[in-house]
């Protein structure tokens, strides 16, 4: 038995992406990097032999997923099972939670100017997010971050992979020319400051140059 | 759009207040739709467009409509502030600061919801492997059985007479709460995405187990909080947990409301969650 | 895009077999005969391209599935260990069976007071009992009996041979006893029989001849 079989076999039966080192426990004379090797040979032999299906990274990890041009027909079948998609609320949540995690509830709420108990709760029932601590402050608030369900569900290989900040258009910034800042008020300590500097790795990063609002801008 | 904000020229405003998914979308919307130079915010006139734009707010949900008027005293604040006299010599922060910092940031947040929505949507296109169990090892009867007689006549001896009348002798009588298999069905579904009801049962011999997970699957459902689906009539019964909206098609996507917000927010009373 | 690629995606992403002419379904061009073709064709390549897995033809239609033998490796990754002994239920269920054969499923569940289903396809899968015949009664119910393996691996010449002691509990001491079963209301909504198949086993097995719901007892 060839070891790439032994590593499609395992691809195949699993409906999660599984990581190399997962992988490498099907047999004793496999590692991460003979499954590594397997790998690339299987991703050419699909690519090559014109399968419906490909080897994609993803979440960490490696699963075989049918190709994209072939979702118009898969898509009338009842017995395909459908990812559904997420709603604007918690989108949105799950956008502040990934890219400023670990995030307590209230800065999420602050964030987007309305409670989030429930989107919290429905992301977490999704799977998408979990508490992965607890913050200081009144009440020691768990602290929420993504899970590796949550790449899986947008079919990112890792963090890095989510879009990064420098490459948004951030209309109203443009609208003026960055200002120096002036000490912010205590409220939005360790808020802000790292959205700017989005850290994809997950920690709060260093607030970076901020644009804010001069003294003498008081013009209204 | 409201007919009645075509009036004056300065609140000329298309607002639809449950279009928006809360005060700072509202916000946003106000600053961009008029083209605001986000560092110097007229406040007033801003104010005075939020506080119209929610006047129609009545029957919208009171979680929500509770938001928008926070957001509206904190206007209302910040106005106030500008219309003091500067000590001179004091290092004041414009009263403006912190909202336009909470708008800069809200802003990019709507960026990266918009590209996570995209990768999404990508994501869907592509199907993973369908679950079909792993074949079983060719026969199984040949692998050695190592049961003796003996368990068997064991078990046969521990076989209990079923009485002819009444059934309850059969409930052994352990209380088994619905909540317990609530709880028992979303703490699976958080591992996997989808379980097959009997999956559920697996583990327990009583009846009583199977009807309390049946009743705790219907009220689940009832919350929607699962959904479950048959592929045909007798086969397995998929358990999947629930989303908020459905599949989003494209005409659902589209207006971004306050929907979920309120449904999860019911959701939330049940939840033994940290509280505020 | 050509039709075995099609074909291939969709039986790829099905949860449960399809039939040719459900496969038809997903492209207008597509009809059962290229439907037979393509998948002529796919099995052809999978053999040569000595991929783990197998396009096999099951009772209800097509499926994909890794080829047996794989299965070593594939267990690893399951969560339960398999054994070969047997669990309490299946014990007692054996026990059941071996006393009162030719018993159907519905007696079963009565004398052990929880489903069957899984249990006696977990003795059906080790060759401990088999279907012997058909019941009276409403839908005709599958009738099992003990296997001539059974009375090989307890070591008995016939089942003349099964000790039938005084502390037997009647209901497997009496043979001919029949049993009263009471009319129980029924569950009418198709999930019945599933919910109380306790013991799933590992084994998904075909629906060898399993009945459907017709009157779930329900006594509670």
């Amino acid at each position: 038995m060839r070891q790439e079989q032994i590593v499609e076999a395992v691809l195949f039966a699993s409906d999660a992406p599984l990581s190399a080192e997962e992988i490498a426990r099907a047999d004793e004379v496999l590692d991460e990097d003979a499954v590594g090797e397997a790998i690339r040979t299987l991703r050419v032999q699909y690519q090559e032999q014109e399968r419906a299906f490909e080897l994609v990274e993803v979440a960490e990890g490696y699963q075989i997923l049918t190709k994209p041009e072939f979702a118009p027909y898969l898509e009338r079948f009842d017995t395909v099972p459908r990812s559904s998609r997420l709603s604007g609320p918690s989108l949105e949540t799950l956008a502040i939670i990934a890219y400023r995690q670990p995030i307590d509830r209230l800065e999420i709420e602050y964030i987007r100017g309305v409670g989030a108990v429930g989107v919290i709760r429905t992301l977490q029932d999704r799977g998408l997010i979990e508490a992965v601590g607890r913050g200081e402050g009144i009440g020691r608030p768990l602290l929420y971050g993504t899970t590796r369900r949550f790449l899986e569900h947008f079919g990112f290989a890792s963090l890095e992979g989510l879009p990064r900040p420098e490459d948004l258009p951030i209309v109203l910034r443009d609208r003026a020319a960055p200002i120096q800042r002036e000490a912010a008020p205590s409220i939005d300590d360790g808020l802000g400051d790292d959205l700017f500097a989005l850290d994809t790795g997950g920690s709060n990063g260093q607030p970076a140059g901020e644009p804010s609002v001069e003294e003498d801008e008081l013009n209204e | 759009m409201s007919p009645a904000a075509s009036l004056g020229r300065e609140d000329l405003l298309l607002v639809e207040i449950d279009r928006f998914q809360g005060p700072m979308d509202l916000l946003l919307h106000l600053i961009r739709q008029q083209d605001i130079n986000i560092f110097d915010i007229p406040i007033a006139r801003i104010t005075k467009q939020f506080l119209l734009a929610i006047e129609g707010m009545g029957q919208m949900e009171l979680d929500s409509a509770g938001e928008f008027i926070e957001m509206a005293a904190t206007l209302v604040r910040i106005k106030a502030q500008m219309l003091l006299p500067q000590t001179p010599g004091e290092e004041d922060e414009d009263p403006r600061a912190e909202l336009v910092r909470r708008l800069l940031e809200y802003e990019q947040i709507r960026e990266i919801t918009d590209r996570m929505e995209r990768s999404e949507a990508d994501r869907a296109r592509r199907f993973r492997k369908g679950y079909l169990p792993v074949r079983p090892a060719p026969a199984q009867e040949d692998l050695p059985l190592e049961t003796t007689w003996g368990e068997v006549f064991q078990a046969a001896l521990e076989v209990r007479n079923p009485e002819p009348h009444g059934g309850d002798h059969w409930v052994r009588l352990r209380p088994i709460s619905m909540e317990e298999k609530v709880d028992l069905i979303l703490d699976t579904l958080r591992r996997v995405s989808r379980i097959e009801f009997r999956g559920l049962l697996a583990p327990f011999r009583e009846k009583m187990h199977g009807v309390m997970t049946f009743l705790a699957g219907l009220e689940l459902s009832r919350r929607r909080r699962i959904r479950m689906r048959q592929t045909a009539p007798f086969h397995e019964l998929w358990v999947y947990l629930r989303e908020d909206e459905g599949e989003g098609s494209a005409e659902e996507k589209t207006p971004r409301n306050a929907e979920e917000e309120t449904v999860a927010g019911a959701d939330g009373a049940h939840s033994s969650e940290e509280g505020t």
